[in-house]
């Protein structure tokens, strides 16, 4: 039978298990402030928007290419329905409807280009990047207040103590967990990361998966765009500067190689989750200026050490048991 | 997925009719003309071996049936309609299953996710239904024989000779009607070719057709009905298995006799390596000596762990127990620089992922041990590579159009060469080649024995690890058999055969155990 | 001396023939992060309205991003085309060397914003954020009755908020009941300044106020002091009075407002730079050879403040 | 023989042809304002300093890695070595050299964690960026202003009508064109990033070249952190932001691929020429504001497009050469 013990080499894991205990030392540490459901409500909604878009990145990752071009399109999706909704007073949810579909042709133009022309993606999407950070200005200007108050409830409500978006993020983490882990759709990414050449071979249809999963990432920025823009009630085209990277890494640290086949939807939340929480230690624990910076780094590092090593003993052990297990076969 | 059953057998009068038929295809590739009008039929329910140097344009060949490439010109036809198979997908709608000479599988993914890759078994919801995909894994892998691999498991866990057993499975799982075999025995065992050959008969039995590329005449012999051969993308002919024999196919595909091995023993009483007590994650108690100037085979079934032993002495996975000396002085364990510096040298058994440099160019590679470790000097010395890769182009027969190309172009019984020619280049003291010949045709086996017997004249000594018994048999002093991480036997050349080997690498003989 | 103003007098009849306007006379400004909204929306637009009230061609040149380096480049390579005047955002003291070298070409340079002390530039209108600072602290510590907890965040390391933040830790320093939490990098993200303000809120329930220094950290702070429903409880205080911030005044999320007079600085630098092309103003024989500019050497446009009781005279939008 | 007509898959040539053609369009469009040496030396000097960062960041892309703490170590550097001449008096070549040794000692930190610990690039160069970033804010504040003359010489001497970085730039990019192309040390960073594993089994000591290369990387940077510091006569610590993604950027149009294995030094000279060419036509032809990044967006992906497919047109080119050189073979 498999070995399946060996929990400890799934990032998840690991990156879970780092998070419980950052989150039990802090208990200990700062008992009032940061156990409190008010705490955990905040640090969650503060991460929505960038876990929305970390989902997507997840997918893009999985089969080996990442998007850039995320935090434009964040920025133009709120800007773009905010136009609609302000100037040219669209009824809501076509507003939504029509930023939405402007983030998926977005997303195919990127994916086209990577998949078909045979574009860098970094290339292509920091181009992107550029050019949906002009649109962006371009609708919204400095900014379009005074959305509808319909729309803004959809980002500022509140349900079962905690804002929308939060439950937007649990949703959409929940359904492509099960959509990757399940269907052989997404399954596919996988192989494509895996072996780019190996699954043309088997007859997987890879630059069409491509651009579907640069379209799936507009979509989703999209998406937590829109939802930005209903949280601010208002459209800002300066949010979603400096999101590529942070997702990125978030991503990365949950588990993503940016060589591909590699991630797990979960660790995408766990990622942003991470960074979060340190984030928030932080400032409980007053580090202030310039010492944030280099204190985050330093985490950073030591956290993901302590990971590797965590692994490194796990495989040690695991190997010595299948060794045991060897052996006595040779003895009988 | 339906597993073929024994109890339909095809009618007589099918087995006439010409399943697939190419016509006068040719293909170009930047410098070669690597198919050049050939043609080619299929008739239902027959084995139709291909034959070929290196080079020759088999795999191309295969490659525009299976839609990996367009031909430039000429057609196909399937049951006498002209197709196009555009892509491989459409390859496998039309029941043409391939397994490739280069590995198709996705390391990181279980073995049940790479045979049923895209294709997976689903619930009524059109999920993955993880049990179903689990249960045909291991049925399958049963009618390969391949109990031992494990459904669950990452493919690059396992042992290449595993690995292209997956490779089969997988093709077999959509249940094909051309099953296309690009030198599916290169890296397995004789037991698992037995296995493959079963496999085989049943499905032509069921009216299925099978081409079958290999360069092991034997097998050839063994298994096909009728063989066409290729010469530099030319079609020379096609026989008759019964009606031929193999120097008129060698003649045709080399266009010349081979000339024969003849063993010598050159084998002297200095050790220059000396092995006791070593212990790895999969192996235990290994110990051994090799003299100067001895080939030393390593025989054992897949997965006896052989190539991890040579890894291990090698310096490449740290070595949990045990000692090894070179000329008496220890080696630092866990550093390949330091063991080359020593003298040895190890050709990887897995050339893509271990030896090449794909995109680099032929003479990058061939001088890349050499310049990294025995040049002094700082520069790259250019004409001395040149030269180097001249000499080892011609001394091996190696088809590239120059020695600026890219080896990822070339064909893989060429890559091989390139990987052997690598190590030949700087001449080391001591020797581990891990299945060198994989790969490469008739004609240039016998033109490397014959080197690495000049080289053991040289006063080098050479570990060979090899599948392929007769090879083994023919050209070692000595033989050391492994089974489960342990040697078995201690073979010297008088009292190795086919047989005892056999006995001793499955386990019915141990030298070393009383009971078994 | 008195001479000279007399001489300005005299030469007033041939101000007008000095140069007439050119409409292929070219000002260029030159700022960085040059699609930043607020620079869009207020420098900018008086800058091409001025251009188009005089006739005169106008150009907005500069990065996209915050890149100081990038922003002298443009400079540097803007110089050569000899534009007739620079009016350039005094981003940071490093890019007084490329405006020596305008001014060295002889072009009429003006500098807006924030002073570049160590350049030879002709002229410089703008704010002194030290005292924008001074406003905002004295504004938080009356807003507190001069005792809590509170923070502030900004761009850390531009020189300009760094003045800033000086100005508001000089004020709140004769306060023992202020305990100040710290200086925080809102790295010009909305979303990051309502990372901060969230955590800050949720690590110090009594946090008391929060100070904003660039125009991006306002929406943020305010958006997670609605979020964690402090609107009002908590003081805040910022820059910028874009309609963003205007509107969380409204909403009585963000206590006070301490804006600059953006427009007033690119309008009348420009006018400065039109004024020195154009000789307005004739202090000597040879102003050049006499060493002397004829517009002002430095002007403070000022600073106004903006809380609930003055708002609707600064939003029309309501 | 070799078939090397087929110059056009060389990324170095088609991109110089790019170069080419837009730098006579642009002289035609500007007769006197592109084509002067003044434009000429200012283009150059203004892309001196990515220039000498990018050198580094193509050796690392060889091997394979990258490296996002360039930026903060280019401002660090200059901070760091105005802090000891301006605050501590020291004479400005120990402050030069004490500014490098604290680079490579950076470099040494990336390079072992990457390559010893496991540590991903990303996450390691990222959490880097911010350490570094927090130190360049600690010593030098606000920026440093009044550096020693002789310093402020080093970066705005003139010779031969450029100014001094033009030179170190030129002098860095031959030196390492000639090492990487001529030297085995070099070289080896082909093997490297060509095929990680089989560099090992060929005897080369990948961990350690690994360590040199993110030492080479951080030297250079720190070289560019003292020239631009002594260009613009002042320190100052948000130099440098946003840096590694234009280098990489410039790096990857020049021929280099995230996935190792390929690129030449002088690639990343032609990729930041191209990148420093597109701005200063957009400074000429005065584009402005939103255009400004929406244009130069599309002229990145129209340039790569066409660079594409060139190569695919030089391809068919040479088959079809093949095809004819076969035929006369028939004839003959
Ligand atoms: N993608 C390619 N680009 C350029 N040349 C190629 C390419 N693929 C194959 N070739 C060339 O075409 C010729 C035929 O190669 P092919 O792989 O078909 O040989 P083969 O008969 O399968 O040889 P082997 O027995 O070594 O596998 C070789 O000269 C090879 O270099
Ligand atoms: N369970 C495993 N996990 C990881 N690697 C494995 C495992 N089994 C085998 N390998 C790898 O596969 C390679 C070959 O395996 P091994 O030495 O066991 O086989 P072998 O005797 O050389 O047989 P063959 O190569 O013919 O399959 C080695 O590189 C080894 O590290
Ligand atoms: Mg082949
Ligand atoms: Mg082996």
């Amino acid at each position: 039978m498999s070995f399946n013990s060996n929990i400890f080499q799934d990032r998840v894991v690991t990156l879970a298990l780092t998070i419980v205990v950052l989150i039990v030392v802090s208990s200990i540490i700062w008992p009032q402030q940061f156990f409190s459901l008010e705490n955990l409500s905040l640090v969650l909604l503060n991460l929505s928007i960038d876990a929305i878009v970390a989902v997507g990145m997840m997918i893009l990752l999985i089969s080996g290419a990442f998007d850039l071009s995320v935090g434009s399109v964040v920025a133009f999706a709120g800007g773009f329905a905010g136009y609609l909704m302000y100037y040219w007073g669209v009824y809501v949810p076509v507003a939504i409807l029509a930023a939405l579909a402007v983030s998926v042709v977005i997303g195919f133009v990127n994916g086209w280009l990577v998949a078909k022309v045979g574009i860098n993606p970094l290339i292509q999407t920091l181009a992107m990047m550029g050019i949906v950070r002009g649109l962006a200005l371009m609708v919204s200007g400095s900014g379009i207040q005074n959305l509808p108050d319909s729309f803004n409830r959809l980002g500022q409500a509140q349900f079962l103590g905690f804002q929308l978006p939060v439950w937007y993020m649990i949703a959409i983490v929940i359904i492509f967990s099960f959509l990757v882990a399940r269907t052989i759709f997404f399954r596919r990414y996988y192989y494509i990361g895996g072996n780019e050449k190996a699954a043309l071979l088997s007859g997987i249809q890879v630059g069409k998966m491509k651009i579907y999963s640069f379209i799936l990432m507009s979509f989703l920025a999209g998406l937590a765009g829109i939802i930005l823009a209903s949280r601010l009630g208002a459209a800002m085209p300066t949010t979603g500067q400096g999101l590529e990277l942070k997702v990125i890494t978030a991503v990365i640290l949950g588990g993503a190689s940016l060589l591909g086949g590699q991630g797990k939807i979960v660790g995408a939340l766990l990622g942003t989750l991470f960074m979060g929480i340190i984030a928030n230690i932080m400032i409980l624990a007053r580090v202030s200026g310039y010492w944030q910076q280099i204190i985050f780094g330093i985490i950073l590092i030591a956290a993901v050490a302590i990971d590797l090593l965590l692994q490194k003993r796990a495989d040690r052990m695991a190997t010595a048991l299948v060794k045991m297990k060897q052996f006595e076969k040779f003895d009988t | 997925m339906p597993l073929p059953s024994l109890s339909y057998l095809i009618d007589p009068d099918e087995k006439d009719r010409i399943r697939l038929r190419l016509k006068n295809i040719s293909k170009r590739f930047p410098g070669v003309l690597a198919l050049d009008q050939v043609n080619f039929d299929l008739k239902v329910g027959e084995v139709h071996a291909i034959c070929g140097e290196n080079g020759a344009g088999k795999t191309t060949l295969m490659n525009i049936l299976s839609g990996n490439l367009q031909p430039d010109e000429g057609s196909i036809f399937l049951h006498g309609d002209e197709v196009k198979i555009t892509d491989p997908q459409e390859a496998q709608r039309q029941g043409i299953g391939i397994v490739y000479q280069e590995k198709s599988l996705v390391g990181n993914l279980s073995v049940a996710d790479n045979i049923f890759a895209g294709n997976q078994p689903v619930s009524k919801w059109h999920l993955i239904d993880r049990r179903k995909l689990i249960n045909q894994t291991q049925q399958l892998l049963r009618k390969l024989g391949m109990h031992d691999i494990d459904a669950h498991g990452r493919v690059d866990k396992l042992s290449p000779g595993k690995q292209q057993m997956v490779e089969i499975a997988k093709a077999l799982s959509r249940d094909p009607q051309i099953l296309i075999l690009d030198e599916p025995t290169a890296a397995i065992s004789e037991q698992d070719t037995k296995v493959l050959f079963k496999i085989v008969r049943l499905m032509v039995s069921q009216g299925k057709s099978v081409i079958y590329i290999s360069h092991r005449m034997s097998e050839i012999f063994e298994v096909s009905d009728r063989v066409t051969v290729l010469k530099d993308g030319k079609y020379q002919n096609t026989l008759g298995t019964k009606d031929t024999n193999v120097n008129e196919i060698i003649r045709l595909m080399v266009g010349r006799d081979i000339k024969e091995f003849d063993y010598q023993n050159l084998s002297t009483s200095e050790v220059v390596l000396s092995v006791s007590e070593l212990e790895g994650d999969r192996f235990k108690n290994i110990s051994f000596q090799l003299h100067r100037s001895e080939i030393l085979g390593f025989a054992g079934l897949v997965g006896a762990g052989r190539s991890e032993i040579a890894q291990s002495i090698f310096g490449v996975t740290p070595d949990t127990g045990g000692q090894v000396l070179i000329r008496g002085k220890k080696v630092k364990s866990n550093e390949v620089a330091n063991a080359i510096e020593n003298g040895l040298g190890y050709l990887p058994e897995n050339r893509k992922e271990q030896g090449l440099f794909l995109e680099m160019s032929v003479e990058d590679n061939i001088s890349s041990v050499k310049s990294n470790t025995q040049t002094r000097g700082i520069f790259i010395e250019r004409k001395g590579n040149a030269a180097l890769t001249e000499e080892f182009v011609r001394q091996l027969n190696i088809k590239t159009p120059s020695g600026k190309t890219k080896v990822v172009s070339l064909s893989g019984g060429n890559q091989q060469k390139i990987v052997l020619a690598k190590w030949l280049a700087v001449n080391p003291d001591i020797l581990i080649v891990d299945e060198p010949t994989a790969g490469i045709d008739v004609g240039a086996k016998s033109e490397i024995y014959q080197l690495l017997n000049q080289l053991t004249m040289a006063g080098t000594s050479i570990i060979m690890i090899s599948s392929d018994l007769p090879e083994l048999l023919g050209i070692c002093d000595r033989i050391l058999v492994f089974r489960h991480g342990r040697i078995t036997a201690d073979l010297s050349r008088e009292k190795f055969s086919e047989e005892e080997i056999m006995h001793y690498s499955s386990g019915t003989k141990d030298m070393y155990r009383e009971k078994i | 001396d008195p001479s000279k103003g007399a001489y300005t007098r005299e030469q007033s009849s041939e101000v007008e023939v000095a140069k007439p306007v050119d409409e292929n006379e070219e000002y260029v400004m030159v700022t960085t992060f040059v699609n930043f909204p607020m620079y869009v929306n207020h420098d900018q637009a008086a800058f091409l309205r001025w251009g188009k009230k005089m006739g005169v061609k106008t150009t907005v040149l500069g990065p996209t991003e915050w890149d100081v380096v990038a922003q002298i480049g443009v400079i540097e390579q803007v110089i050569p085309s000899k534009p007739a005047g620079l009016l350039i955002n005094g981003t940071d003291p490093a890019i007084a060397s490329a405006i020596d070298k305008a001014v060295d070409a002889g072009i009429p340079t003006v500098v807006y914003d924030s002073e570049i002390p160590n350049s030879k530039r002709h002229a410089f209108l703008g704010t002194d954020w030290y005292e924008i600072g001074q406003l905002q602290g004295e504004a938080l510590v009356e807003l507190i009755h001069g005792k809590g907890k509170i923070a502030y965040m900004g761009l850390v390391g531009q020189t300009n908020m760094e003045n800033g933040f000086r100005g508001l830790l000089d004020v709140v320093k004769k306060y023992p009941g202020i305990e100040v939490l710290g200086k925080y990098d809102s790295k010009g993200s909305t979303e990051n300044a309502a990372k901060i303000t969230a955590d800050l809120i949720a690590a110090n329930p009594d946090l008391a106020g929060v100070c904003g220094f660039d125009a991006i950290s306002g929406p943020g702070i305010g958006l997670a002091i609605k979020e964690a429903g402090k609107a009002g409880k908590i003081k805040v205080t910022t820059v910028d009075w874009e309609p963003e911030h205007l509107r969380l005044v409204r909403e009585g999320v963000i206590d006070v407002l301490i804006g600059q007079k953006r427009e007033l600085f690119t309008w009348y630098g420009a006018q400065f730079l039109y004024d020195m092309v154009h000789k307005t103003n004739q202090l000597s024989a040879d102003d050049q050879k006499a060493g002397i500019t004829n517009v002002p050497f430095a002007v403070n446009t000022g600073l106004l403040k903006i809380t609930k009781d003055n708002i609707d005279l600064f939003d029309p939008s309501k």
